[in-house]
Order: C-alpha cells, then structure tokens, then sequence
C-alpha cells in the first residue's frame, strides 16, 4: 500500500512537471544527439525521458564518451550538445566558439568496496597508491591484498578533474586498469573488494563507499560547503549560442524542475 | 539479340557485384594506410611502435597493445588447441558415430554464440573465480581473457579439424585398418601425417579469430597499458584499443594511432589467410 | 533409311587440357539413321557427343578444332563457327545423359522447361505440345493423372523416358544420347529401345552404348572409339 | 583383449576433451539461465510502457529492452539488404563466370575480408563516416544506415562463399542438363542452379543474419548509443541487443539493471539459437526435397 502511494506522489510530481515546464517543446519535431560526460548521463536520460514523452515528435540521443569526447564532438558538428565534467580550455573555447552552460555542481569521490576495512586515506596516500609506490592494503591498515586500481581514459573529465585536485598532478601508474565511464568505475569496485577507483558524488550510494579524505569525507554537503575540494562544474556546451530544441533543453535543466532532476540524481544545482 | 543484351547485363551486374566484393577488401585497406600516414610522414612510426603508452607525457606507443594481443591470443590458442585436438579426435576417430555427431552437432552450436555473451559471462563468473583462485589482482587478466578466447576458439580449430582428417583418402585408412593398426597408430602413421597443413591451417585461423575478437579482451583482460609480466596481469589487445580511443580528439595523435593499430590488424591476420590459404593447397594439392 | 547425310565432321581435334582425345576425325554421318558409337571407356565417346552440340564448352580445360556442318533442311550450315547461336543449335540438337537428369520441378514443367526458354507462352498449344512428346516417350498413360507431382519421385525408368520426352518437345532433327539405359532396368531398357526405332524416322540418332547385344538390335550403323580415332566396325 | 596404453590414452584424452568443452558451454549457458530466466516477462521488454502501446509505437518505451530489439531488428534487415544482393551475385561469379586467375584473386579478396577482424571494419564505417561528415554533408553522422552499411561489409564474405561453394558442388550434370536443351548460361543460372543450390545458399544467409545479431564492435563504432528509443529514420542512431548487454556488463549502476543485463543475454542467446536451427533446418530438409539423387 505504502509503495502504491509513494509510486502515486511521483506519477502526480511528473504529472506536474508535464504541464509546468515543458510546455516551451510543443510544436518541436526533430532529433536532438548529446554525448560526452558520462557523469551527466542520469541527467540526461530523465530529462530526455520526460521530453520524449510529453512530445513524442522529438528524439533524444545520448551517448557517452567522455568529457574531451564532448567538447570534440560538439566543436566538429556531430552533436547538439555537448557535455563536460570539467570546463572547457580556453583553446577549445576558442576553437569552435563554444558556449558553455553549467548546470550543477559535482564532487569527484575516490571509492573502495564497503567491505574493504580502508575507509580513510590522506591526499598524500591516495597520490601515492595511485603513482603504485604503496600496492598492498596492507600498508594502509586492509587485508594483505594487492591494491587494484582503476581509472578512466584520457578523454574523461572525471579522471581530468581527480587528476588535478586529488592527486595533484601526479603520476598513475600503467598497471591502472582503465573503465571507460562513471557506471563502469562503480561495477568494477562493487565487484572488486580490493578496488580503488574515483567516481562522482552523483553516482555514490551504498554498493561503494566513498574514502574520506584528509578528514573530508565527499558528500553533497561537504562539496556545497565547499569543504571537500575536489569538485568540478558538470557543463552542457554548444557551438556558439544554444539554439532550437538544444537551447530549449538547456533551459529545462536550468528550470527548476531541472534542477530538482539535478539534485535528485545527486548532484548540486546551480540555482 | 535481346538475349544477348540480356546475358551481358547479368554478366556485367554479376562482375559488378565481385568487383564490389573485392574492392571492398581494398578500400579498407586503403582506409587504414591511409589515415596512417600523417603518423608515418611525421617520421613517429618507430616511437609508436616500441614506446610505452602514456599520453600525459607525449608517449603514444602501442607496443604494450600489441604484445598484450600476441600474449592474449598466444595463450588462448595454447588453452583452445589441445581441446580442439581433442575434441576432433572424439569427433573423427574415437566415436565417429552416435556422442560424436552430437559433439559435432554442439561444436556447430557454438558458432552461434554471441561473443558477447561470452564476455557477459566472463565479467560475471570467471572474473570473481580467477580473482579468488589467485589471490592477485581485479581479476581481470590475460589468464581470465585466454581462457574465454580459448572456448570461443574452438568451433574454429575443432570444424576445420575435423575437416581436414576427413579429407584423409579413406584407401588409407582402410589400408591401416587391413594391415591390423590401432586407432592409435592410423593416427600417427596415416592421419597426421596427411593433415598436418589442415591443422596447421586450423591453428592459423583459430589465432586469428582470437585475435580479432574485441568484446571477451575489453570486457574481461582489464585493458591496461602497461607491458605485462605474468599471467595475472592485466592487459590490453589492439581492438580494445581501438574500442577505447575511438572517443578521443580526432586531431589528437592518440586518434591517429588507432589506425596504426588497425593496420597492424588487418596485415596480421591477411597474413594468416595468405598461408592458410597455401597450406590449404599444400593438403588438397 | 536413305543415304542423304545429315552431319559432315572435317578436322576434328579435341583436347582435355593437354591430353589429345581425338584426333583428325573425318566422318559422315546419315540422316534417319541410329549411329551407334562403342568402344573402351574413358576414350572420349561423350565428348565426341558434345561436339555435336557444342556442350563441350561448358566444361573447365575442354578445348576443340576443326569443322562440323550439319544440314537443317536448308544446306549445311557450319556448326563450328565462333558466333553461330548455341541455344539455337541445341535446340536441334538434342541430348539425353546417361543417368536420368529431371530438373527441379514437376512432371509437366520439366518437359515444357524448353518451351519456356524459347519463349512460347501460349498454354494450349504448349500443353499439346508436352502431350505429344509425353506420348511419344512412352510416358503419358503413366503421368497423365499426375503431372504436377515432383519428377523425382518417378521411377529411373520413367525418370529417363521424361528427359527424352523433354528433349522431343522442340522436335529436334538430331538426337544424341550417351548411353540412355545404361542405369536402366531391362524393361525400361526395352521400352526405351522401342522407342528410339520409331524416332528414326523423324529424327537422326546418334547413340553411345556399351551392350554389343543393343547395339546389334538397333543399330544402322556402328562406330568403334579407340585411340583418338573414330572406325567403322 | 585389452587395449594398446596408447589408444586408451587417445580415448581418454579424446573424451576429456570432448567432456570438457561440453561442460564449459553448460556451465556459459546454464549461468545465463539459472541467473535470468526470472527477468523474462513482458517488463523486461516494455518496462511501464503497455505492451500494445509500445509495440504500435504509440508510446516510447523507456528503461526496456524494446528499442534494442527493433534496433537490431532493422540492423539485421537492412544489412542483409545491402550483403545479400552483392553477396550472392558475386558468388554466382566466382563459381559461373571467373577466369581461373580471376577466381584466385577475388577469393583471396574474399577470405582476407572475411578475417579482418571486426573491430577495423568497425573503424573504417567510422572513418568513412567522418569523411563524408568533412567534405560532402555535415549533416552526416554515424547512424543506422553507416552500421548496417559496415556490417554488410562483415557479412558479405559469408555470403559470398556459401553461394559459390553452394553452386559449385552441384554435380556435372545438373550444370549441363539445361544448356543441352538449349538454355543460355542466364537461363541455367536461374532456372537450374540458383532454384538447386537455393538450400544452401539459405541456410548461409541465415547464419549471416545471426552474424548481424551479435556483432558488437561494429556498431559500437558506427552509430549505436545506450538511449535512443526507437530508430525514426535509417539516419538515426539507435540502441541494439550486444551493445546493451556490454553497456549493463560494464556499466551498470544498480542490481535491477543489472538483471535486465541477463535477461537481454538470455534473449539475444535465444534469438540466434533460434536463427541456427533455421538454418540447420532449412539445410536438412528442403534439401532432402528440393537436391536430386543423381
């Protein structure tokens, strides 16, 4: 009865938005392409839904790729949007005269398995596991097993962002293994007791446990706070000014019923 | 007349369609060489080919690909062989009726697997169990992707095996069997000898198909870029490569390589058909 | 029988690959005549058919020369040259192999498949047509209430009595046959012998046997292979 | 009498290997089952969408697996559409028409194209792609129409052989009876050979449509993403089976995702089971039918 009622709040709370925020879509027809952040994809996916079901006229792709995926295919035409977990350098602004948009605010959590004992690391520690100087959780206080590390490719903003702030620049060591996106990072921890990887505050729940770090421990409010540092924009960008149905999807995230998508994804709105 | 225009326009759309077949071929070829060639004017062609991967520091190697490609395919045909071998044996010589039809029957099944089912199942099952028997590592290593490689191989080798034993003249074999020898000895003495470039063949051809697989090596062999040193490393094969940098900034020399992995690609493994293809004379002929 | 000759064969050369399988062959051969030719196997009997209606080249490797005119009422004509119109030809020429050869289809079809290919669409007169060759080949009575049935499903002799009957519906002036009854049990051999005896007198019939006792019941005239040369016993 | 050591090594030898794979495929395809049989009802595949509703296209299905089934649906079909014409023509050249020399080349072609792996034809879809997106259209992205386009590349092969290796074994004399009663070489083609050889050539084909269902790295090169809905138009990108289940293997974010990842194993594993005893079946029995005994 209870998840009947529950189930009957949310059906009314769309029921709502439908009229509300999504009228500016009536009379749209086309095909929308995003791609990119892959930490945006929740996002995305719930927005695209509620449009696409409002007007069925419309189609919305997403894709991921990655954050220099993103920028790069948003820059070349092959998308409408393009998102990024991390701002656009002024190169690529410049490059393909980019109009850049952010939408929320995201911490990036350096996570282990919940069975791992390790739940506390320094800034110095966390560099250096991930420059392979310290390979056993032994070493940190865990179990006598190797340390498995894992990272994202070059074109993630996540990996971009936990690179200079986490680890300030340091080295990741070759052995890493690569993940190709924030969903991928999280399957490989709860599946690997012995892991360390990084992912958004976003995608955090209870199947990882995010590490405290310097005493700082990455939740939505110490990243609002401004009290865990390592955080980044979450960015949808356009070539030149958002126009058509892009612009229009960028004024529903930025909507408040996009930003309640926002922070209920995880993620801190903006406004 | 009419039937004559008729004839050479089914003629024409008939080698049409051939030239079609085998342009193919070539355009792909040409594709890759082609967007080869800004690395390999560019002179980086040897960095590329013996430096380590690292991006951050100007270093796009693909070196560590492909030894993690000959090491991964190497070992699942060192696991996939002696169980074709098998396998054929069972099919062809110990119970050529009744369970070996049947095995027959599976080995065919098999062909009709999605490879990746194979890697679902792999990340899933195998996976867990290598990292529990080893104590070692996420669990995902060349070992795991081998042996997964290694089944995925075997309708290969097994049909072409079997093939090539039963294209063994059968006065052969009946001679053997009237002069009194053993299975075993009609094996050694009559089959083998007879089938060897079958088997050699099937051996090419079960290496290239491993080779060749992306999804079991991204999904299961870890894909790092570092040279492995064991077993229980992980690693990462050429066409996972491609499979993860296809994102990248096509302007980026990272992009590029991809291309260098996909020529290396396909001459390996056109390498291979030209001497499956000579060995294959080498038995009928 | 007359003596009027049908076939004129000058200079003929064959050649599998590099083998020599005949060589020089001169020969007349008479109009209204069964012709049979024998001899030791695996010496080119059937080649020597397929020269007649040029099917020796679509075989792989199989190469000929010389000159073979044949008169189709209207003088000879010289079968040899490179553009003379080979359905044409065949169509005059027919053939039937050793083992019965029905197509993929049924009874009726398989006898108005050449009709087909030379384009006749009228139904009526085309099921005449098939009518009077199913009769000619002894087969009607047999087939006439199953015409649609599957051709494989008759028997060898039926099966080969249907091919000759598919070979008589365009009423060729020549007949070839390699070996007909040679798969054949001995009714249907003696049907089909029968059978040919009539023909002659529509038709000049050029036959391939290995039984001497054949041969001797309805032969006109007896051509022996042997060593790439063609002899009159 | 007892056996020679020897031939009761190569029978123990023989059967543990035979015992072995037996049981390595069990063991795949039992965890499948065991693990997703469950997740098989009509929520698997529609979701909260009403199957009617979904089904007509009235309403986009969101979180089910239906976009990923039409999806590789239309993939299936327009790759063949594009593979199955080409294929079979060139097989019927290789086998009726090719020069000796020509045929040497061409199968070479043939069997180099049938090894490439997929991945790097995968690649070169993309960089077609791209190329065109340069210098001919920017309105020109990977999309349906470019995978099955690449995919009727990783086919073709397939095709091509089974039509030549189909209309080559068919005996001498088959080949020869429509050209004695006068038939052109077009005629025999299709009239005789084609209508002969056709069970062969199907069951090939079929096999070739499964080929289509479960390559992955083609597509994931050339157009197909995680969210689409249904294609709308052959210039779309769109979501397929293999994909998704590779996209749940290693991205999935919660256990009922997850789940759905099993049960799309499970459907694709069925689909392309089904699509090989099609092809066993057409192979075995038409054929007893349609091949003559001599």
């Amino acid at each position: 009865m209870k998840k009947i009622i529950v189930l009957a709040i949310i059906l009314l709370q769309a029921g709502f938005c439908l009229a509300s925020g999504l009228d500016a879509f009536k009379e749209e027809k086309g095909i929308l392409r995003i791609s990119g952040g892959t930490a945006h994809i929740p996002v995305m996916k719930e927005v695209a839904k509620r449009i696409m079901t409002f007007n069925p006229d419309i189609q919305i792709i997403i894709a991921g790729g990655g954050s220099g995926a993103g920028i790069k295919q948003v820059g070349e035409g092959l998308v409408n949007i393009g998102n990024s977990g991390r701002q656009a350098t002024e190169t690529e602004v410049k490059k393909y005269g980019l109009a850049l948009y952010k939408w929320a605010i995201d911490g990036v959590a350096a996570v282990v398995n919940p069975h791992n004992p390790v739940k506390k690391l320094t800034n110095k520690q966390l560099q250096d596991i991930y420059a392979g100087r310290i390979s056993n959780w032994k070493n940190l206080g865990g179990d006598d097993r190797a340390i498995n590390i894992y990272t994202r490719d070059a074109s993630s903003g996540t990996r971009a962002v936990f690179w200079k702030k986490a680890l300030k620049k340091g080295e990741i060591i070759g052995r890493a293994n690569f993940v190709a996106s924030n969903g991928a990072m999280k399957s490989a921890v709860v599946n690997n007791p012995y892991a360390i990887g990084y992912i958004s505050v976003g995608y955090v729940d209870s199947t990882v446990m995010q590490v405290t770090l310097d005493g700082v421990t990455p939740t939505l409010e110490t990243v609002r706070t401004g009290q865990y540092k390592v955080a980044r924009g979450l960015f949808s960008n356009t070539k030149g000014s958002a126009k058509g149905i892009a612009k229009k999807f960028i004024d529903y995230l930025l909507s408040p019923d996009g930003q309640a998508i926002a922070a209920q994804k995880g993620f801190i709105p903006v406004k | 007349m009419r039937f004559a225009v008729k004839e050479n326009l089914a003629q024409l759309f008939f080698s049409g369609a051939a030239v079609l077949s085998g342009a193919a071929t070539l355009l792909i070829l040409g594709f890759m060489i082609l967007l080869s060639l800004p690395v390999l004017e560019s002179g980086l062609l040897m960095n590329i080919l013996t430096d380590p991967w690292s991006p951050g520091h100007g270093q796009f190697g693909i070196l560590a690909m492909i030894v993690g490609t000959l090491y991964i395919a190497g070992l699942s045909l060192l696991i996939g062989f002696p169980i074709s071998l098998g396998c054929s044996f069972f099919i062809q010589i110990t119970s050529p009726h009744g369970p070996g039809k049947l095995l027959k029957k599976l080995v065919q099944f098999m062909t009709a697997i999605p490879t990746v089912i194979y890697g679902f199942v792999g990340v899933f099952l195998l996976v867990p169990v290598v990292r529990q028997v080893f104590s070692y590592g996420s669990g995902m290593s060349i070992l795991t992707a081998s042996l997964m490689l290694g089944i995925l191989i075997c309708p290969t080798m097994i049909l072409f095996f079997s093939q090539s034993f039963a294209r063994v003249p059968k006065n052969f074999l009946l001679a053997a069997d009237a002069l009194g020898g053993t299975p075993f000895q009609k094996l050694i003495y009559v089959i083998i000898p007879h089938a060897w470039p079958g088997l050699l063949t099937g051996l090419i051809l079960g290496f290239g198909r491993a080779m060749g697989d992306t999804l079991i090596a991204l999904m299961i062999s870890g894909n790092s870029v570092m040279l492995p040193s064991s077993i229980l490393d992980s690693a990462r094969t050429l066409t996972a490569h491609i499979a993860m940098i296809i994102a990248a900034d096509f302007d980026s020399i990272e992009f590029k390589t991809i291309f260098i992995c996909g020529s290396v690609l396909y001459l390996l493994t056109s390498c291979g058909i030209l001497a499956a293809r000579i060995l294959d004379r080498r038995q009928q002929g | 029988m007359t003596n009027k000759i049908k076939i004129q064969i000058r200079d003929l050369w064959f050649y599998y690959n590099t083998n020599l399988i005949l060589e020089d062959i001169h020969l007349d051969i008479r109009k209204n005549c069964i012709t049979c030719i024998t001899g030791p196997s695996g010496q080119g009997k059937s080649t020597f058919l397929m020269t007649l209606n040029r099917l020796w080249e679509n075989i792989d490797g199989a190469k000929s020369q010389g000159i073979i005119n044949i008169d189709f009422e209207n003088g000879f004509e010289e079968i040899t040259v490179p553009g003379y119109p080979l359905p044409q030809l065949r169509q005059k020429v027919g053939m039937v192999f050793q083992t019965p050869n029905p197509l993929p289809m049924g009874i009726y079809k398989n006898v108005a498949f050449p009709l087909k290919l030379i384009g006749e669409k009228n139904r009526d007169s085309n099921f005449e047509k098939v009518k009077t060759a199913l009769k000619k080949a002894f087969l009607w009575e047999e087939v006439k209430d199953r015409l649609t049935q599957d051709a494989s499903l008759l028997s060898g002799g039926q099966q080969q009595r249907l091919c000759i009957a598919r070979t008589l519906v365009l009423n060729p002036q020549i007949l070839l046959l390699d070996e007909p009854t040679s798969s054949l049990d001995e009714t249907s051999v003696e049907m089909i012998e029968q059978l040919l005896v009539i023909l002659k007198q529509d038709c000049t019939i050029i036959m391939v046997s290995h039984y001497m006792d054949q041969i001797k019941r309805i032969a006109d005239t007896t051509l022996v292979l042997s060593n790439r040369q063609l002899s009159k016993q | 009498m007892k056996k020679p050591f020897f031939d009761r090594l190569l029978v123990a030898f023989s059967w543990g290997c035979a015992l072995l794979l037996i049981s390595a495929v069990s063991i795949i395809i039992g965890f499948l089952v065991v693990k997703g049989y469950k997740t098989i009802n009509l929520d698997l595949i529609f979701a909260d969408t009403r199957p009617l509703d979904g089904l007509l296209l009235k309403r986009q299905v969101f979180g089910g697996l239906f976009p990923a089934i039409i999806g590789t649906l239309s993939l299936i079909l327009l790759a063949i559409s594009f593979a199955m014409p080409v294929g079979i023509a060139s097989g019927i050249y290789l086998s009726e028409y090719a020069p000796a020399n020509q045929k040497w080349f061409f199968s070479l072609m043939v069997d180099i194209l049938a090894g490439i792996p997929s991945i790097v034809v995968g690649l070169f879809g993309f960089s077609i792609t791209i190329f065109l997106h340069h210098f001919f259209s920017n309105r020109i992205f990977p999309c349906l129409l470019i995978s099955a386009l690449s995919l009727a590349f990783l086919v073709l092969p397939y095709i091509v052989k089974t039509t030549q290796t189909a209309m080559e074994s068919l005996p001498f004399q088959v080949r020869l009876t429509a050209p004695a009663l006068g038939a052109t070489r077009l005629e025999n083609i299709i009239f005789v050979l084609l209508p002969t050889a056709l069970s062969d050539i199907v069951s090939g084909l079929v096999l070739a449509i499964g080929r289509c269902a479960e390559d992955t790295a083609v597509i994931m090169l050339t157009g197909v993403v995680a969210t689409a809905g249904i294609p709308k138009s052959i210039f779309s990108n769109f979501e397929a089976l293999p994909f998704y289940i590779y996209y749940i293997a290693s991205e999935y974010s919660d256990p009922s995702e997850l789940m759905k990842g099993y049960g799309a194993a499970l459907i694709l594993l069925l689909i392309c089971s089904g699509l090989f005893c099609i092809a066993h079946w057409i192979k075995n029995t038409i054929d007893q039918k349609q091949r003559f005994s001599y």
